[in-house]
């Protein structure tokens, strides 16, 4: 009887990418012989519960594919192993990527998909507003401004919020921070949410409200896309793959414009294979993790996939060539910053969602959402 | 019963045999554990330590209260609300006018749609730009813009009670429509006969006598509605700023989304005393109002 | 004040007649009962009457007044249902109160009347009872008492005793007599039960089948039953029938064959020829003698019962339409299996031609109104 | 007579009945629009409920996007005829003691039955999930069975049991003296007499087994053949985008069974309701 | 076979002790009936029989068995219920099959007993039915049958007939005495109609408050009751009672004075002093006569009732305990408002001491066993 590895993958079986990972898992099984992967695709909104819980209950997957904010937790509470990398291996990624994995010295999972923040701004909407549809605000308050010409002159709202009690507000949230020169934790896991360039961000991100579709709390990134698309929003800040899914408008990528206080940034995020202990097959998922997420065949699947290269490969000019679009993401990897990585993550992200929606709503004054939201933060270091 | 042989007194336990076997392994026996939990730290691994009242002490110091306090608003609303729109459905589907059927059919179809599938539905009628209610009050005037139902405070809290009103309001139309019809005819034609019009043996004779019927349903819709969750998970979260967070929502959110087992335990016990102490003071209240009017209805 | 006509009242549910053309007069103050089969349409026409179910054809008149498209209240009747309808969650006060407190009565008055029809009904004492903490009689009475307070001119009644046990239905039957006196109303009043008609109507209408088969005081229709239907349904035990073939009509009555072969004159006025037709002859059991009579019928009984106050047999007899019953004043010598002859006179007996229809009987005045006699 | 209305009546009562039944309809109406939009229609501002190129593709497409729709239904269907099943099993013979026998404790023991409506799945889910692995039965039908068995019970013990009191007495008392024990009786007599209230509760627990399958088909199971509607109807979710069109299309078909059968058995269960509802 | 002895037997509620030390012994074959007011024990002691209540006290013995602590089904007895208790999802034939079903007796052994009872009570032809579609009457049949088929030995029977209208109930009171002579069983028989009691029993009992106040045969109970409680309760319409004073007791009879002052001897044998004493007169109304007699009574009839077949009047007199009935035979002479002097005679009255036990009857033979003439 053949071992079974159980592998969770979030979302369904239709990506392009897929193929080719059946292909590696194949060649996988015929170099181990007595071992059987078994694929489970979980749809995104359960998927990371479902991996946990499962391990939680004392029967964890052999590999599951998680957001890498969540392993610091996972680590914490003894449910993953950590992936031994080689300094070789390490070398690989760039540095903002790597520190999305590493906790305690320790890297607790593969990066396996990974994304920057830029915006997107649509350049009709631009040239009725007055504003020049070619150049792209570069700061704050370039932003502000041009979205609140769009919103003037136009049918249309300047900008496109996300403050929906859904993880992304704290996503949009971070580029703020990010651009400011902010931070929620620093590099000795101490708490430095509370600074004058987060409350600057936060009261950003309120004023922005004014000149954003009305109530930016019921939205998510996946609202603000048709918005965006049906040219009721001059602009909005999202990851790469808005570029293929904006239909319609004349639209226009650019680096996310930079706060007052701080220099060019992004929110950088990294999803990750972790690997679960208590499995039995602890080893064996480990070399299939590495597998599927070497140099080479993680660009394979990155390229069918339209993901974001994780890594500076050759393949990379070539992707850039053919899409110029793709530029402003690559070339924010740099000036990234992780997502907080702390042992509460859903703690962490509702405190600051309720930061900003409390800001947003204009309930709290940005300095006291900020100290409120810092002093919550302290629990989950 | 009088039957008469003694050695047949375990009859009932037997037959109670199943019932007990299912309920005990799928909700006394987890609601031990339950109950056990509350007192550890239980959280993602699964080794734990008895921490004795911390997570109690956690809950307090928290914003419980709010929480408490907001729970009972937000099923008193909706409770209310559906039976008062119950209660009108079913009058208006009491009436003897052609259609009647049809009509009465068509009430159902909330009761049977998978409820997870109906929120889905009515989050995107929730959209200020492209959904349904927005959209149509601006066609007639009422707004002026796109209004975002779940992006203000009051508003969502109201989005997600309308939402459960709708889930919960066939039940309790059928229901009461059906007690409504089990009164006896003669009544209402005695009263016509001496004149009384139709809002008058309504109000004199229909809501008096299905007053139990409607204290019954009451109470079962209190219980459901305090246990809705679907409903405002898959709207708003709890969002926004816990304006929708109920203390299922907060359960579900300590224990499954943060995965903190023990304090979550030790709210679901708080839940269990609360539900509990709701039902005692609303069958005394009941048994009392019983004993003030006994109603020997026909 | 409290007149009532039918003028060819009829009444369709659907395809089917259930109501085909009722005529009636009912004078102020007379209590009219309408008895018949279950199923005839007794309870229909009481309910058209009230307004309740809607008329198919004809008019009803009420003091006068055209009330076919009125609503009930507006008729000027009450109506007491047979499940008595009082509201459950309601004292006694307030059901009774219940017709004033619709038309806005104020407080005392509506205490005032509510009083005295308690007192007229002696439910004085119980007024502050839920209807479920009565007994029977005490619910009927409170039924009652609702309709009287309205004074209607006219009181409808759906078999308000059919509910009650036996003990009981007697003693409201002889209050609802006492009623019908004190409130000089007129009264109609549905029920099939022919002991309640014969006590309390004082005209009975006997219906059948959606039409009116005899109207008449009870001792007419007990001692004049027009056809076999009414007389078969008035007078308890039911009356014997015996298939008898006519000889020949005489002025002294009609002689008729008994299938014994022998002969009886019937003291009544032929209406066509008799002679060699099958003719059905009535005598009521507590009509036949074991004293020498007339004729004799001999019987010999499979049951026989003994109340005490009379003796009751049940016999098969040949030529009887069903089983041949005889009831014998006191503690009478019969036994089961034991021949008995049973005497008749033709002075006692009814004669029916062959669709059913009785020839006229002869008889005294005192008969049909025993208290002529007194005057 | 009691029921003619006059015209001013009929436009109250047509006009209630319409609010009332837009309200219980509307987002019926809009799941079909939107299923009948293609999906880079689906945005359209302003609102509109006609729109160009509606048509019925979605339905078609949908099969194809999620294959497994058919099995989906067919999953909930069982488990839902499963858990039905079960709830009966239980359900009946309870009520039978609750309505029919004296017993300590009886009213405490009702109690703690209908009590259990209380606790949603929500808050057990956790340990349920220990037990169900301690057993070997996560992935497996019965997963999703047992724990909507256990909250179809409680409902269906207080139908049944207020339905089952008004059968005389006297029925089961002659079948006693005629010699039948008391599960023969409760299995040719008591059953079959009380048909029209066991129909209600079974049409209820059906819905509610229907209707509430969610979270434990979500928690518990994870090998998607096994998966009921709701869940499979997630995977419309899954996706990069949410493709809404087919979302609302599979919705739409998949209650259209359950929605027969109760345009089919409805009378029983409004009959069914007031043989139940006057008494409690 | 078919004989019952109940000793002392007693039942409690909680602390209320409804049936209070019972002894009676029936024959085999005999129709014993149980009368008495609602709520005096009748359907208690018979479901104590029947096994479906505990005793509390005393012994059961069917035919020699004590069968205090046996199920029903082992007392070879058969109960027929009030309501019948039919299975309405079974045929006819199931039905009546039922108590064979259970025994798991072979179909050809079944279809040969149910046809034999469906013939006895003729229900052949309705044998596929299910009970819904029956009328009253074949239901109450159908329960008969039910209980046929087991060949008891007892037949129990609790007001079987109580969901019946009055005609039908009359029908099936016949049929059911012809059953008892059929089937040669005993049968005991609970009602609280005592018209029923009176035509069926072959001996009655009469319980009140849980004892058994007097038994004997129907006219023994109707012409020698031994106390007011059976004297009210025997007879239709009631006894009339009246207030007397005692006078004399002399080998004739007792003399009493009426209130009117009137003295009237009654041929009672008196067991006690009796002079000075306040005594009860009892009349039977259908022993007060308009034709001269003993003494008289003057009434007023405030209501008066012609059934045809005789007149009832109800009338308010002085010294009597409650309404004043006479019946009086045919169509008398009476009129509401007019006053009528009604004659009674001594050897018609009956006479109760002050602890209202009955002074013993002066009686002829036939009057308790008419048939006895015939011999
Ligand atoms: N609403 C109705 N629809 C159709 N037919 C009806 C309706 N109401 C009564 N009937 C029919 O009309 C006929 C007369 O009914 P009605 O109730 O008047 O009889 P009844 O004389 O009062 O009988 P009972 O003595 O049983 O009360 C019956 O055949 C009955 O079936
Ligand atoms: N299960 C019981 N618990 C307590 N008391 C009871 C019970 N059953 C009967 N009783 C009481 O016992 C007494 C006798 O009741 P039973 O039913 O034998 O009267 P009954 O003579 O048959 O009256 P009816 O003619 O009304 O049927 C009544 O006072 C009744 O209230
Ligand atoms: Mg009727
Ligand atoms: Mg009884």
């Amino acid at each position: 009887e053949d071992k079974t590895i159980h592998m969770i993958n979030c979302g369904d079986n239709t990506g392009a990418g897929i193929p080719i990972q059946d292909e590696l898992i194949k060649g996988w099984e015929a170099d181990n012989p007595g071992f059987k992967v078994e694929v489970e695709f979980v749809p995104w909104g359960q998927c990371q519960e479902k991996s946990t819980t499962l391990a939680s209950a004392g029967n964890p997957p052999a590999v599951a594919y998680m957001g890498s904010r969540t392993l610091k937790q996972l680590a914490a509470n003894d449910l993953i192993i950590p992936v031994d990398m080689t300094e070789e291996e390490k070398a690989t990624y760039a540095a903002p990527i790597l520190g999305t994995i590493t906790a305690n010295g320790k890297q607790w999972g593969l990066p396996r998909a990974f994304s920057t923040k830029a915006l997107y701004w649509n350049k009709d909407l631009f040239k009725e507003a007055g504003l020049d549809p070619e150049t792209p605000p570069k700061t704050w308050d370039e932003m502000y401004e041009a979205a609140k010409a769009i919103k003037d002159k136009t049918d249309s709202d300047g900008f496109g919020l996300a403050a929906a009690s859904f993880d992304n507000t704290m996503h949009q949230f971070m580029n703020y921070v990010y651009t400011n020169g902010g931070a929620v934790i620093n590099d000795e896991g101490e708490i430095v949410f509370n600074s004058p360039n987060n409350v600057e961000a936060l009261a950003f991100y309120g004023k922005m409200a004014e000149v954003s579709q009305p109530g930016p709390v019921a939205y998510d990134r996946a609202k603000l896309r048709p918005l965006f698309s049906e040219g009721k929003i001059g602009m909005f800040i999202s990851g790469p793959w808005e570029r293929v899914r904006v239909k319609d408008v004349n639209w226009g990528v650019a680096p996310i414009p930079v706060g007052p206080s701080g220099g060019p940034g992004t929110l950088l995020i990294t999803d990750s294979l972790a690997v679960f202990k208590g499995s039995g097959v602890e080893e064996q998922a480990l070399s299939l993790a590495k597998l599927l997420t070497n140099p080479e065949n993680q660009m394979a699947f990155e390229i069918a996939e339209g993901y974001t290269p994780l890594r500076d490969m050759p393949e990379v000019q070539d992707i850039l060539k053919a899409d110029p679009t793709w530029k402003a993401f690559l070339d924010a990897i740099p000036t990234g910053g992780p997502e907080p990585f702390v042992t509460d993550y859903v703690g962490l992200q509702d405190s600051i969602n309720e930061a900003v929606q409390g800001v947003v709503l204009g309930e709290v004054e940005p300095d006291e959402a900020i100290e409120i939201a810092a002093e919550q933060l302290e629990e989950f270091k | 019963m009088a039957h008469t042989a003694k050695q047949k007194d375990y009859f009932p336990f037997l037959l109670l045999v199943p019932a007990t076997l299912v309920m005990v392994a799928v909700v006394a026996y987890p609601l031990f554990e339950t109950f056990r939990l509350s007192f550890t730290n239980t959280s993602m691994s699964p080794n734990f330590e008895y921490v004795g009242l911390e997570n109690y002490e956690k809950i307090m110091s928290r914003r419980f209260p709010e929480v408490i306090a907001r729970t009972f608003y937000w099923m008193g609303l909706s409770v209310g609300l559906k039976m008062l729109i119950g209660m009108l459905g079913a009058v208006l589907l009491n009436a003897m006018v052609p259609g009647r059927t049809l009509f009465r059919i068509l009430v159902m179809p909330p009761w049977v749609i998978p409820i997870a599938i109906g929120v889905f539905i009515w989050g995107w009628m929730y959209n200020g730009q492209f959904g349904m209610i927005s959209g149509v009050a601006q066609r007639i005037g009422i707004l002026s813009g796109p209004f975002e139902f779940l992006a203000y405070k009051n508003s969502a809290f109201m989005s997600t009670i309308v939402t459960d009103v709708w889930i919960g309001v066939p039940m309790v139309t059928i229901y009461l429509l059906a007690s409504m019809q089990s009164i006896s005819r003669d009544l209402f034609e005695a009263a016509w006969v001496d004149g009384a019009s139709r809002f008058y043996r309504f109000r004199r004779i229909t809501l008096p006598l299905i007053v139990p019927s409607i204290a019954t349903m009451a109470l079962l819709s209190a219980i459901a509605t305090f246990n809705s969750f679907d409903i405002i998970w898959i709207l708003t979260e709890g969002g926004p700023r816990g304006a929708t967070t109920t203390m299922i929502i907060d359960t579900y959110k300590t224990a499954i989304s943060r995965f903190k087992y023990g304090e979550g335990a030790a709210r679901t016990v708080m839940i269990v005393l609360f539900l509990g102490s709701f039902m005692l003071v609303y069958f005394m209240l009941l048994s009392r109002l019983a004993r003030r009017s006994p109603n020997n209805a026909a | 004040m409290g007149e009532l006509q039918l003028r060819d009242v009829r009444k369709n549910y659907g395809q089917m007649e259930v109501i085909k053309g009722v005529n009636l007069d009912v004078n102020h103050g007379e209590f009219i009962v309408f008895v018949g089969p279950s199923g005839c349409g007794k309870s229909t026409l009481l309910r058209m009457i009230a307004g309740l179910e809607e008329i198919t054809g004809g008019d009803i008149t009420i003091d006068s007044k055209v009330v076919n498209n009125l609503p009930p209240v507006k008729r000027g009747i009450a109506m007491v249902f047979q499940s008595y309808a009082l509201y459950p969650h309601m004292t006694v006060y307030e059901n009774i109160a219940f017709p004033l407190r619709v038309e806005r009565l104020a407080n005392d008055k509506v205490e005032e009347k509510v009083q005295a029809a308690a007192g007229i009904l002696q439910l004085t004492d119980r007024l502050l009872h839920k209807p479920g903490e009565l007994s029977g009689g005490q619910r009927q009475r409170v039924a009652i008492g609702r309709a009287i307070v309205r004074a209607p001119s006219v009181f409808l009644f759906d078999e308000p005793l059919s509910n009650l046990d036996a003990a009981l239905r007697a003693e409201m039957r002889v209050e609802l007599a006492k009623l019908h006196n004190t409130l000089d109303a007129t009264m109609i009043y549905v029920t099939h039960d022919q002991v309640e008609a014969m006590t309390m109507a004082d005209r009975i209408v006997v219906l059948d089948l959606g039409v009116i088969s005899q109207v008449g005081t009870p001792l007419d229709l007990y001692h004049k039953p027009r056809n076999l239907f009414v007389a078969g349904f008035i007078g308890n035990p039911k009356m014997n029938f015996i298939e008898v073939t006519g000889k020949q009509a005489t002025g002294d009555g009609v002689i008729v064959t008994l299938p014994s072969g022998q002969e009886l004159t019937v003291k009544v006025s032929a209406h066509g020829a008799v002679a060699g037709k099958t003719l059905t002859l009535g005598i009521r059991p507590e009509d036949l003698t074991i004293e020498r009579a007339d004729a004799s019928i001999e019987v010999v009984p499979n049951v026989v019962e003994h109340l005490g106050i009379h003796t009751v047999t049940y016999s098969a007899v040949e030529g009887a339409k069903s089983t041949f019953c005889s009831l014998l004043p006191g503690s009478a010598a019969a036994r089961v299996g034991v021949p008995v002859a049973m005497g008749l006179n033709g002075t006692d007996c009814h004669l029916f031609d062959e669709a059913g229809i009785a020839f006229e009987r002869q008889l005294s005045v005192e008969k049909l109104d025993p208290a002529a006699m007194l005057v | 007579m009691l029921h003619k209305y006059r015209w001013y009546e009929y436009v109250l009562i047509y006009s209630g009945l319409a609010l009332f039944l837009t309200f219980v309809l509307a987002p019926f109406v809009e799941a079909f629009v939107v299923s009948l939009r293609p999906l880079s229609g689906l945005f359209s501002i302003p609102y509109r409920f006609i729109t160009d190129e509606m048509s019925f593709d979605a339905y078609f497409t949908m099969w194809e996007n999620v294959p497994l729709l058919w099995l989906y239904m067919f999953n909930s269907f069982f488990i839902a005829t499963v858990v039905t099943v079960l709830g009966l099993i239980c359900i009946i013979p309870a009520a039978y003691a609750f309505a029919r026998f004296e017993f300590p404790a009886r009213n405490t023991l009702l109690g703690l039955f209908i009590a259990v409506n209380m606790f949603s799945g929500a808050v057990l889910i956790i340990p349920l999930f220990k037990l169900m692995q301690q057993y070997g039965l996560l992935n497996t039908y019965f997963a999703m069975i047992a724990p909507g068995t256990a909250f179809v019970i409680p409902t269906g013990i207080w139908l049944l049991r207020s339905y089952l009191i008004r059968i005389p007495r006297e029925l089961e008392e002659a079948a006693w003296v005629d010699g039948a024990g008391k599960l023969y009786t409760l299995w040719r007599v008591i059953i079959p007499v009380a048909l029209p209230g066991i129909v209600v509760v079974t049409i209820t627990a059906f819905i509610t087994a229907y209707a509430q399958q969610f979270i434990f088909a979500l928690t518990f199971n994870s090998v998607n053949e096994l998966n009921p509607l709701p869940v499979g109807l997630f995977q419309f979710f899954g996706r990069q985008t949410v493709v809404w069109n087919e979302l609302m299309a599979a919705s739409l078909v998949g209650i259209l069974p359950v929605l027969f059968v109760y345009v089919f058995l409805q009378r029983y269960i409004v009959a069914g309701l007031t043989a139940g509802a006057v008494k409690e």
